[in-house]
């Protein structure tokens, strides 16, 4: 026992301040001083609803200006010093800093979002971006743990933020109701979750994510290893029902389209896509984990893993798709489809592990290339995703306040009425199909292609990549629903009188337009997510 | 010019338009009819400057102006290049693109509402159809395909018909049934391959034996439903009728005259080079299915009392030639590939007629329709005598579709069938009689139509009130006098695209013969 | 069941974890479902101390624990807070008698 | 002695959870949790995790526990509101726990935890009983959470979450507030969209 005293304590804080806090975790702690800053501010100044808004802007904006500042370490990574933090509950490498970035940035455009649209008065506004920015810090720190205990911390922080928000419109009964079954369903996953944590850290001895391989493989290898390797797997387990309720992955979709036609449209947005981004990019992490360095009985693990988690991927497209189609309100349908997109870029991770499995790497493939490659995919489809998601639901706002309604029947020509918020309609939709030149086809051939390369090694694979395709054409009924009644409905008595606001127009452009631009020139983009896919598997 | 400045500015100079449209104040509505027209007879011209203009050998046979198309890196990391180029095989088809698109942009001029947003569309359309003959690139193909799409499902789904929203939806769905079964197999060549998307490239290693012949066949079969929607052939034509009958009249004329014939062009283009073998052991298949498309459009065609749904099976009908026309592929000793050689020809050639006379049916019977809102074959009667000069136009451009000597029907078919008697006398048969039948309904329909005493039907004081306009005259004019031009000088089309198909054709055929018959 | 502690540790919490599990499924009371979520939670707890203490995860298990209860009481004040919201405009807190969205 | 003790607070522990279940009345359930949760406190003293039995005493039986009685009072749920189950709910949870414990009994319950680590280890970090547990638990729990690790010098330490928890208990306050704040008091506030 070394001897502790004060000074050293202190020592070992300043220290962390200096050479961590700042530079790697720049954006985190601008996060914080934001938060905070927004609640003095609504104590100290004249409370504006204008105010908290630009406040909580501003912060973000620095804060992304930090991930800026810091994305040399993507690629290179040697000279930024990568590595993990805080003794590994953190990880900052070449994955993670454009992660974070993407969140921030998604943050960014989900607040403008709700800045323009939401009235709500300075009170309600404060506690509203706080919140979101509350949401936000989970889910960056979510994005980057590399300890499942962090991870579960991260969770929990992007979270509550997020029941409160789906509640947030207090008089209408429907909020409360979706709040209510968005927190049941929730609490009830992460205590799953958290479960399956602590049985398998005490299995493994481990909390660290990055460890989690060499561990799982030691239990396998040794004489208790048959039970032992029952018992990681039901974890592992209960820990997926964590990951699948973030995700909204069948069969713990049930929240999602409840609490997204009881939320805001904004706020189903925010929650629809944040969650996605964070979650992929620790389930990523620790898909490589587990198929890295295993060995063997527990490497015989692998295989199983990615088909189960290609048959979720199939069941949920399938599901969502179809559920779809039978919806008449705007944010349910977005919901469902939300669950077939989770499914879209879990098909990448059930590539990945497919890939990595002894099987794949006997079959004499460049593991370490075609990982990457899924990885790359995935990168690719969560950043496209962001753009197109956002634009739909902030679109269905814009109906909301302009039309009154956000049922099918209720927005018939809109897209007559406000051309260009139509016109950035149909980019978000159809990049939701899936179709060129939008960033959203791009996102599902490069998840396509790492479909194919994983049925080399499982033909089942072949089958999860037709699903996905065939589920590509029946989307395309229900998204082509929404622009059936935007475009070629007739609009109502009295409505060609609205004027868009040149705000609302310039945002939907703004959000429409990366769509276009990663669909016709991903190169710059899929070279990007390939370098992070590099520094994250060496 | 740089040849791949040229060819960019071609595709996209509609698109430019489109931009440019959008400045339009709404109610300058006979602005952005003749600006529209202005920008696709222009770009008819470059189109015919390519042919034309001293730059295409026709006896190369190779691709053009660079063997490899012109190209520059589009996505490095994926291989994929923006890489454009023509041969014989997609000259004539880029000339009839610009062709029809004139033509439809002044037939626009009858569109009633929403001009602005139709006629944005209706460039970007334009832009679609270029690029998709013009591409050398598979992933640019497949990017142009969908682009065309999205422009044909709202000019059909806001300006068509009563029933254009199903119309519109089933046609949507049909193609991206297809084109997402073509990325299926995009994905397996381009894996197959070593990362290659360059058709050429393909094509060569594909000649070269590189794909395995199970992967040929899937890949084939792939790629071939995903073209035979476009084309269409029989199981899977049903969108075309409800597409045509619903769109509105220049909207049908670019579909008969220029969409389907992309399944033709892509079947040649992409399914046959990359897939020698699957195409080989598929022949009878393809085969087959054209000659039942022949009967059974025409059969169809024999049923319908609607005159567009009447033109739109006669296109079932012709284009099932094609299918005819390409698929007869024999190894023989004897003659080598002579007889296939002459059913690509003619399957082509009726490509490039079809796409005349077809245009004109539906003009024809567009027109008719602006003047007495009906389509009903069995109400109509006696136009001849009403209208003499469209009626006039009307049996010429009907003549032609009929296949009569002299026109640009005959050549094309005729072709076709005397190849398909090398093949299979029966089956040839069998195509010829579909011959008849053409005529059966064609002349049918024109005594119920034009002939008869003075036509009384619905509406036939419009007739008066709407003389047949000197635009519409011109549109006819063009079409019956292509028509004839075509029928009577083919080889203006033959002499561009024989090289290139004797090329092309004589590598398949080594592809096959190396593995063995 | 051996006398091993850590067996005896691990089947308490199970049994905490069906517990909660069944609270969750069988209560239609708001209140009832969330004493279900502590009873997981708590039986997660139950688990990082005793591997904490007689196993390698060392002290990460009871700081594991320490985290959790915050985290719990956190969770249990937005939920009461939700709960209330939902009970001023439902007048109930049955559960299954929010029916405005189903489908 | 202390062996004994430790069996009988996790009998009553798991008999505490039980109860929770077959209990109808919300305010039983509350009493029975805190038995449950109080037996695992004085089970985690007698672990010698004195700090994590403390803070569980605290915070989770006189907060959490207090915070669920206190929104079953709010809601006026009258004290003796009772909780039917239909007998196909009660089926389910049956066959659903029947399949739990199974599962629970094949792979969990089967595991030889000692022998288990014993393999696993193979290093001397592994204490064998309770009474070899290092007393200074409490101050090395106490410096990893800021940071300094004094049992294993390059292990986590719990730094980051510790201070970043504090923003989030911020923003609970800030959404537990909002919620609970009465509609009326602010008029815009119902001008929210829609």
């Amino acid at each position: 026992m070394q001897p502790l005293d004060f000074s050293t304590v202190i020592q070992t804080l300043t220290q962390n301040a200096q050479n961590v806090w700042m530079p790697h975790f720049f954006p985190e702690v601008v996060v914080c001083v934001t938060i905070v800053l927004i609640l003095l501010a609504s104590i100290c100044l004249k409370r504006t609803a204008r105010t908290t808004f630009a406040l909580a802007l501003i912060g973000l904006l620095v804060a992304l200006c930090g991930i800026g500042s810091q994305l040399n370490v993507v690629g290179s990574g040697v000279s930024a010093n990568p590595g993990e933090y805080f003794g590994g509950v953190l990880i900052w490498d070449g994955f993670t800093v454009p992660v974070r970035g993407m969140l921030l940035l998604f943050a960014i455009l989900a607040l403008s979002l709700s800045g323009s649209t939401m009235k709500f008065g300075a009170r309600d506004a404060t506690d509203f971006y706080t919140l979101l920015l509350g949401s936000t810090l989970g889910l960056l720190v979510l994005a980057q743990s590399n300890n499942l205990l962090m991870a579960f911390v991260g969770f929990e922080m992007a979270s509550i933020p997020g029941y409160a928000l789906v509640g947030f419109q207090r008089h209408r009964l429907r909020s409360s109701e979706a709040s209510l079954k968005y927190l049941l369903y929730g609490a009830a996953a992460s205590g799953v979750m958290l479960y399956g944590i602590s049985l398998l850290s005490g299995l493994t001895g481990t909390l660290s994510v990055s460890q989690l391989g060499s561990h799982v493989a030691a239990i396998g290898s040794q004489a208790t290893g048959a039970t032992a390797s029952h018992a990681v797997i039901f974890s592992l387990l209960l820990i997926f029902v964590g990951f699948a309720f973030k995700l909204s992955l069948v069969p713990f979709h049930f929240w999602a389209p409840d609490a997204f036609e009881g939320a805001s449209a904004e706020v189903a947005g925010f929650l629809s896509v944040g969650g996605k981004v964070a979650t992929f990019s620790l389930l990523v992490r620790m898909s490589l984990a587990l198929s890295g360095s295993m060995t063997g009985e527990a490497a015989k693990l692998v295989l199983p893993l990615g088909i189960g988690l290609g048959v979720v991927a199939m069941a949920s497209v399938t599901f969502g798709n179809l559920a779809a189609y039978f919806q008449k309100n705007v944010k349910r349908l977005l919901a469902y489809s939300t669950i077939a997109h989770s499914g879209y870029m879990l098909m990448a991770v059930a590539a990945l592990l497919v890939l990595r499995s002894p099987e794949g790497a006997s079959s004499g493939i460049d593991v370490k290339q075609v990982t990457q490659q899924c990885i790359e995919g995935l990168v690719f489809y969560l950043f496209v995703y962001v753009f197109m998601n956002i634009g739909a639901f902030g679109l269905t706002a814009l109906m909301r306040n302009h039309f009154g309604s956000e049922d099918l029947e209720g927005v018939k020509g809109f897209g007559r009425v406000f051309p260009i918020h139509g016109a950035c309609l149909v980019v978000c939709v159809f990049s939701l199909v899936g179709l060129p030149p939008l960033g959203g086809f791009w996102g599902k051939f490069v998840v396509f292609y790492s479909l194919f390369m994983a049925s080399k090694i499982s033909t089942f694979m072949m089958v999860v990549l037709l699903v996905g395709g065939l589920n590509t054409v029946f989307s395309l009924f229900y998204y082509i629903g929404i622009l059936k009644a935007v475009f070629l409905g007739e609009p109502r008595e009295g409505s060609s009188s609205l004027v868009a606001a040149s705000s609302e127009n310039g945002l939907a452009m703004l959000i429409a337009l990366p769509i276009l631009l990663l669909g016709m020139f991903p190169g710059a983009a899929t070279d990007f997510a390939s370098e992070m896919a590099r520094s994250l598997v060496r | 010019m740089d040849p791949l400045c040229y060819l960019s500015l071609l595709i996209f100079l509609p698109t430019l338009g489109a931009i440019i449209l959008f400045g339009f104040p709404s109610k300058a509505v006979d602005a952005m009819r003749v600006f529209t027209a202005a920008i696709t007879g222009v770009v008819f011209l470059m189109t015919l400057q390519l042919w034309l203009g001293g730059s295409f050998n026709p006896v190369l046979g190779t691709i053009q102006p660079v063997q490899e198309g012109v190209s520059v890196p589009w996505i490095a990391s994926w291989n994929i290049h923006y890489r454009l180029g023509y041969d014989g095989l997609s000259l004539p088809l880029v000339v009839l693109t610009g062709f029809v698109s004139f033509l439809s942009a002044i037939a626009s001029w009858s569109i009633q509402k929403l001009h602005k947003g139709y006629f944005i569309l209706f460039l970007l359309l334009v832009t679609g159809m270029l690029g998709v003959f013009l591409a050398l690139d598979f992933f640019l193909f497949y990017v142009f395909w969908e682009v065309m799409l999205l422009p044909m499902y709202f000019l059909i789904g806001v300006w068509g018909g009563p029933r254009r929203e199903y119309a519109a939806i089933k046609f949507f769905l049909y193609t991206l049934v297809g084109s997402v079964l073509m990325l299926v197999a995009m994905l397996m060549l381009y894996f197959a391959s070593g990362r290659e998307f360059s058709l050429i490239g393909l094509a060569q290693q594909a000649a070269a034996g590189k794909f395995s012949s199970f992967e040929q066949t899937v890949a084939f079969i792939l790629l071939f439903i995903g073209f035979a929607i476009k084309v269409p052939c029989v199981p899977v034509h049903t969108w075309l009728p409800d597409a045509h009958v619903e769109a509105p009249t220049p909207i049908s004329m670019i579909l008969a005259g220029v969409l389907l014939k992309m399944g033709g062009y892509g079947i040649l283009r992409i399914a046959f080079p990359l897939c020698p073998l699957g195409a080989y052991y598929s022949s009878y298949a393809l085969v087959a299915i054209g000659v039942v498309s022949i009967i059974y459009g025409a059969f169809a065609a024999l049923a319908q009392t609607d005159f567009k749904r009447l033109v739109a099976y006669s296109s079932v009908s012709h284009m099932g030639y094609v299918t005819l026309g390409i698929g007869v592929w024999k190894l023989s000793e004897a003659h080598g590939i002579d007889f296939w050689l002459q059913g690509v020809s003619g399957a082509m050639f009726q490509m490039i007629a079809h796409g005349v006379s077809s245009t004109g049916m539906f003009f024809m019977v567009g027109v008719i329709y602006d003047r007495v809102h009906h389509r009903d074959l069995n109400q109509f009667g006696g136009l001849m005598g009403r209208m003499p000069l469209y009626s006039g136009l009307a049996a010429g451009i009907f003549f032609a579709g009929l296949g009569l000597p002299g026109l640009c029907g005959f050549i094309g078919e005729v072709a076709v069938v005397i190849s398909t008697w090398n093949y299979d006398p029966l089956l040839a048969i069998i195509a010829a009689s579909g011959v008849v039948l053409t005529a059966g309904y064609i002349l049918w329909t024109m005594q119920r139509v034009y002939l008869g005493a003075s036509y009384k039907g619905p509406h036939s004081e419009e007739i008066d009130h709407m003389p047949f306009t000197a635009r519409e005259a011109f549109v006819g004019f063009t079409l019956l006098i292509a028509a004839i031009y075509l029928g009577v000088y083919p080889s203006v089309v033959f002499d561009v695209m024989d090289a290139t198909l004797k090329g092309s054709l004589e590598t398949l055929e080594k592809a096959v013969a190396t593995v063995g018959k | 069941m051996t006398g091993d502690p850590l067996s005896i540790l691990v089947w308490l919490s199970a049994i905490f974890f069906l517990c909660g599990f069944l609270c969750m499924i069988v209560k239609r009371n708001v209140i009832g479902m969330l004493i279900g979520v502590e009873l997981i939670l708590n039986a997660a707890n139950i688990n990082f101390v005793a591997f904490g203490q007689l196993s390698r995860l060392g002290i990460d298990g009871q700081i594991a624990t320490l985290f959790v209860i915050v985290l719990a009481a956190a969770e249990a004040a937005v939920a009461l807070a939700i709960t209330l919201v939902f009970y001023n405009s439902h007048s109930t807190i049955d559960a299954d008698r929010g029916e405005s969205l189903r489908g | 002695m202390n062996d004994f003790l430790f069996v009988a607070l996790a009998v009553i522990a798991a008999l505490g959870a039980i109860s929770v279940v077959l209990c109808r009345k919300v305010v039983h359930m509350a009493a029975s949790l805190i038995v449950a949760l109080s037996s695992v406190a004085g089970i985690f003293f007698s672990l010698n995790a004195n700090f994590v039995g403390a803070t569980q005493l605290m915070v989770y039986v006189g907060g959490t526990v207090i915070l669920l009685i206190f929104g079953v009072m709010l809601t006026s749920m009258s004290a003796k509101a009772e909780l039917k189950t239909t007998p196909i709910e009660a089926i389910a949870a049956l066959a659903s726990s029947v399949l739990l414990l199974l599962v629970f009994t094949f792979t969990v319950g089967s595991v030889s935890w000692s022998e288990h680590f014993k393999l696993l280890a193979g290093d001397a970090a592994v204490p064998k009983n309770l009474v070899e547990q290092g007393s200074s638990s409490f101050s090395s729990v106490a410096l990893a959470l800021v940071g300094v690790r004094t049992d294993q010098p390059n292990a986590h330490s719990y730094l980051l979450p510790f201070e970043i928890i504090s923003i989030h208990l911020l923003v609970v306050l800030v959404a537990a507030g909002y919620l609970a704040r009465p509609r009326g008091t602010q008029q815009e506030a119902d001008s929210t969209a829609e």
